[in-house]
């Protein structure tokens, strides 16, 4: 870090929030250019985490690629999964059968609604408050137990396979996620109760890291924090994919795109996604699992882009193929990333004390960005 | 004989602590014993009886105007001025104004033949709280004193703000 | 010689506290890991000792072992000085505190400004210690508490002659003895200073949500950074001692010191049995707990802890089970006294660590704008109250309990308009942030 | 007890030591800070004499003496933040313009 002048000097100074540092959620460098303590100007340095994975998918056959996109956005994995089966199988004109269907909307929703916690906990471990994380972490653990229990991973699990699903729903999935949700909404309202009325919490993300929704739809931000700016997009509800068009639920939206209204949206959504679940539970159609799919897959040549609403934001796979068995071209797109390119924006004029609220907010994930 | 030995310690005491507060470089350290000066007179009105002052010196002096001193030394950041010279060659008008001093005093001491003079037995526990005593002349005979002197801080403050505001 | 008679006691009883210190400190620090675990759902230290009980020996232990580096290019003296003036500093604040009627190291006339001032100088070993460290990093740290320090102590000090004004006088055996003639403890005259005390309190602390400086993401651990091994653990003792003092104030002057609560209505007078009975409960959980320790040496040292809390109950009972007129019976409100002082102590401490569990942190300028613009006028505003409602019971005979709750309502009316002036405040300032971040926004590139 | 003459010899001490502090020193904060030694040797002679005559009188004094202590080095301090800022130095030497 070098000083330019002393600490009552005028110009600037350049602060370090290096790639090893406690609240940057993985591997991001963040220079922040200080006038005193107001922050000018930031640049985020990415890239220590890049593996290189779209490489990697030119020579891996469609099946053998899977398990990478667990590896992306870790905390989230089923949902990377479902996105690139969908992909794959929209490129083979191929549909899952609706029992497949509706199990990968059980098994996305339980995911989005454990990547919200593990957010909600780092997020106000940054800020100070040290209890809700233990809460976070006790209800996250529910849910990976059912993972482990229907595939028997826990975080990167490779649940779904191209044309539907490798594993048949084991006997008690309904009675776990009834038990999961019953009680979920208490759970919310445990977190609400200890942190939407604190006064200190309200201080410290209230007005802080604003998006308004132009910038919003300009910078290509999406997921909750498009949707705390006032923007009602939803991929779900656009461009329904599995089984979401059976089930009703809202979109929350926020107002005015702060950091608190980005924390009462994702609250929300964990209410909404339980709501998803109970009435996806009531009834799993009887039928196969998986589509007709042989053990080779040889896609016509062609290109599809298929995007899902993953908890982060849109999550789309670009895939090229030329026929063979190993796709030509993988391209994906990060909604952490994207939503990451607004952080220069949203931190100027705050001080540095808020530059950690606000990528807690955003929610980032550095494996996807770096990917 | 116990309470000579407690003035001869502290006055001891405050004389070293000058002393290195004015020929230290390094001006921390000269706060640092500057703070130790204080204390040292604090002990001292201790001894004699004042408590009252013995905290409001502690409190306001130690604890309040050095903090301020230590504080503008760190602002201040004072390594630039330390390979500076330290002393002007000032030492000769020096001696002379405390060679002046010194004899001064001792005429003053000779004249007034009253140096053998000393200080009353203080009554073991007859004494009546100091505080109380304080606080009565303080807000009935010298009222206006006191309220001139809250004006007075009231002002510095003011003037202590608008000097150090950023952009002056 | 016999000039030296009276100081044996006092020096006694200060070296039981300084021996006894270090111990205490190390069982707050077990005992907030314990709360917190608990808190959490989880457990808390319980691999060293039963139930985690000799986790402070362990880490005094390692404290001790660990190497003390001192950074090359740092001032030595200064570096070495700072944690001893810190830890010096708290110590010498325990001198005045009334912990029983007998169990006092030295009455002084001046017994409450004494505390106040010598805490005031441990601002010394934060700032000497952070700009002693020499990286950037630690001084804005030490500048910082230094800050937090010195502008809660202004309301900190306030909320005190608040309850002064009630009792009257300095000393603090005074000031519990006239909450004893009231038969009020002074939480209930004075509501609104107990509030400012415990806010001011937290903050003199700097403990959370006031935890800034250390807290900060890239001060790391503030003045405290460059520190390690036993000089570490002096400002840790520090930390911890000063808790245990700012604990004490508060219950000298809110709590009632050493007094039972309800101690003058007979009725409850089976509130004098309620400590050996608590002691007692104690002690047989720790001999429930014995025989499912793992390994024989914690099984005898759950056994040697439920020893220790039963013979401790029997302190506690023995002046009331003895005959009424002797020696014995006369020592019960000097052991129950010290019971009640400790008790109350430990609870405000336990409102310290639940705090701390349970609120996020303040940023800085968040912290300071409470400190100055609301807590030093409210506290102003409270000693003006509390002066108004004694003039008032004094010079125009108005009952007590007519000229009190007034005073305490003017207070919150005039507390509801300062926040309310804070929060419109909070509007202009994040208003004026839209029009900054526009002009902020030239696209200047960054040239490192 | 200990003889007035002392306490008088005590507070010249400190006054001559200030005044050497004043005369030789370079960087004004010293000079300060020899200035508030002086005004501790000004109270030491208060509350000396206040103890001899009987009265509390001394001791009131002395503690308009710190106030306006306190007031002085507020003050002062704030013109070496000012002066610093702008000059970039804290010797007495260099203070030789009226405006910057």
């Amino acid at each position: 870090m070098n000083v330019e002048t002393t600490v009552l000097g005028a110009d600037e100074i350049i602060l370090n929030m290096g790639p090893q540092h406690p609240s940057t959620h993985g591997v991001l460098r963040v220079k922040l250019r200080l006038d005193g303590e107001k922050v000018v100007g930031s640049e985020c340095v990415i890239g220590y985490l890049h593996r290189g994975v779209e490489k990697i998918a030119e020579h891996r056959s469609y099946q053998q690629f899977a398990p990478y996109v667990d590896r992306m956005d870790y905390v989230a994995a089923v949902s990377n999964g479902l996105g690139y089966c969908e992909a794959v199988e929209k490129l083979m004109q191929v549909e899952a059968p609706p029992r497949a269907r509706v199990i990968r909307t059980i098994l996305t929703e339980l995911q989005r609604i454990a990547s919200h916690l593990f957010w909600l906990g780092t997020h106000a471990l940054d800020i100070g408050a040290l209890t809700p994380l233990f809460y976070c972490l006790r209800e996250r653990e529910e849910i990976l137990k059912i993972f482990e229990k229907y595939c028997g991973a826990r975080l990167t699990t490779h649940a779904f396979r191209i044309g539907g699903l490798q594993y048949e729903a084991y006997d008690e999935l309904e009675k776990d996620v009834e038990r999961f949700c019953k009680d979920f909404d208490k759970r919310v309202d445990e977190y609400e109760a200890l942190l939407t009325e604190n006064r200190i919490w309200v201080g410290r993300t209230k007005g802080i890291g604003i998006l308004t929704a132009k910038d919003a739809i300009a910078m290509g931000v999406t997921g909750p924090v498009l949707r705390a700016s006032g923007v009602q997009w939803d991929l779900r509800k656009a461009i329904p994919y599995a089984a979401y068009d059976q089930y009703e639920f809202s979109i929350p939206t926020g107002k005015n795109g702060d950091t608190y209204d980005r924390y009462l949206v994702r609250l929300e959504e964990m209410r909404q996604s339980r709501k998803i679940c109970l009435q996806a539970i009531e009834n799993i159609p009887a039928g196969p699992i998986l589509g007709k799919v042989g053990k080779v897959l040889k896609p016509p040549p062609g290109e599809v882009y298929h995007s899902i609403e993953a908890p982060k934001g849109e999550l789309g796979y670009y895939i090229v193929s030329d026929g063979t068995t190993q796709p030509y071209r993988v391209r994906i797109r990060p909604p952490s990333l994207i939503n990451l390119e607004a952080l220069d924006q949203m931190i100027r004029g705050h001080l540095v004390a808020d530059v950690v609220a606000v990528i807690g907010t955003l929610d980032i994930v550095l494996g996807e960005v770096d990917r | 004989m116990f309470n000579e030995a407690i003035f001869y310690f502290f006055a001891a005491l405050a004389i070293v602590s000058a002393i290195l507060v004015v020929t230290r470089r390094n001006a921390v350290q000269s706060a640092i014993f500057l703070v130790t000066a204080l204390l040292a007179t604090a002990g001292i009105f201790l001894n004699l009886n004042a408590e009252f002052l013995f905290i409001v010196q502690v409190i306001l002096y130690a604890g309040g105007i050095m903090v301020l001193f230590v504080f503008v030394i760190m602002l201040v950041n004072l390594d630039v001025a330390l390979h500076q010279v330290q002393f002007n060659r000032q030492w000769f008008v020096a001696l002379i104004i405390s060679a002046v001093l010194a004899a001064q005093v001792a005429a003053a001491i000779m004249v007034s033949r009253q140096s053998l003079y000393t200080m009353p037995a203080a009554p073991a526990e007859a004494l009546e709280p100091n505080t109380e005593r304080v606080a009565f002349y303080l807000f009935h005979t010298y009222m206006l004193p006191f309220e001139i002197a809250s004006i007075l801080l009231l002002v510095s403050m003011v003037g202590a703000v608008v000097m150090a505001k950023k952009r002056v | 010689m016999n000039a030296i008679i009276p100081y044996i006691l006092p020096v006694l009883f200060a070296l039981v506290i300084v021996a006894l210190l270090p111990l205490v400190a190390g069982y707050i620090v077990l005992v907030e890991r314990k709360v917190m675990a608990d808190m959490q759902v989880r457990l808390g230290p319980m691999r060293v000792g039963p139930h985690g009980l000799l986790q402070p020996i362990a880490d005094a232990v390692k404290l001790l072992l660990k190497e003390d580096i001192i950074p090359e290019s740092a001032d030595k003296l200064v570096f070495w000085g700072a944690p001893l003036i810190s830890v010096t500093a708290a110590m010498l604040a325990l001198a005045a505190l009334p912990i029983g009627p007998f169990f006092q190291i030295a009455d002084l006339n001046i017994g409450l400004l004494y505390i106040l001032g010598v805490s005031s100088l441990g601002i010394f070993g934060i700032v000497l210690g952070g700009w002693a460290s020499n990286s950037h990093y630690s001084l804005m740290g030490a500048l910082r508490s230094a800050a937090q320090l010195v502008s809660y102590e202004t309301s900190a000090g306030m909320a005190v002659v608040g309850a002064l004004l009630l009792a009257g006088t300095l000393s603090t055996r005074g000031i519990v003895e006239a909450q004893a003639d009231t038969g009020w403890w002074f939480i209930f005259v004075a509501p609104v200073g107990f509030f400012i005390y415990l806010v001011a309190s937290i903050a003199e602390t700097n403990r959370a949500p006031f935890d800034m400086p250390e807290a900060e993401s890239e001060l790391v651990a503030g003045y405290m950074t460059e520190y390690s091994g036993f000089r570490w653990a002096l400002y840790f003792l520090a930390e911890y001692t000063n808790m245990v003092v700012v604990a004490s104030i508060a219950t000298t002057l809110f709590l009632g010191g050493w007094m039972r609560p309800f101690a003058n209505t007979r009725a409850f007078n089976f509130l004098d049995y309620l400590p050996p009975l608590l002691m007692l409960w104690v002690a047989g959980y720790c001999f429930r707990r014995t025989p499912k320790q793992p390994v024989p040496v914690q099984k005898m040292f759950m056994a040697a802890v439920g020893l220790l809390c039963i013979v401790v109950a029997l302190v506690l009972i023995m002046p009331m089970a003895v005959p009424r007129d002797s020696f014995l019976a006369s020592s019960k409100p000097g052991i129950h006294g010290a019971f009640w002082f400790l008790f109350k102590v430990g609870a405000y401490i336990y409102v310290f660590m639940w705090l701390r569990f349970t609120f996020p942190r303040y940023r800085f300028d968040q912290l300071m704008r409470l400190g100055w613009q609301f807590l030093v006028p409210l506290s102003i505003v409270n000693v003006m109250m509390i002066g108004v409602a004694l003039a008032l019971h004094r010079q125009l005979g108005w009952p007590n309990w007519v000229t009190f709750p007034l005073g305490i309502l003017l207070t919150l009316i005039a507390g509801g308009y300062l926040l309310a002036m804070g929060e419109k405040h909070e509007q202009i300032r994040v208003g004026d942030d839209e029009n900054a971040e526009v002009d902020a926004r030239e696209e200047t590139p960054v040239n490192v | 007890m200990v003889p007035i003459g002392h306490y008088i010899f005590l507070s010249v001490a400190l006054l001559a030591i200030g005044v050497v502090g004043i005369v030789t020193r370079r960087n004004v904060i010293i000079i300060l800070m020899s200035i508030e030694l002086i005004l501790n040797a000004v109270n030491i002679n208060l509350v000396a004499f206040s103890r001899l005559v009987g009265s509390v009188e001394g001791q009131i004094f002395a503690i308009f003496i710190i106030t306006d202590a306190a007031a002085e080095a507020a003050v002062g301090l704030g013109i070496i933040i000012a002066f610093f800022r702008n000059r970039e130095t804290v010797l007495a030497d260099e203070m030789d313009i009226l405006k910057w």
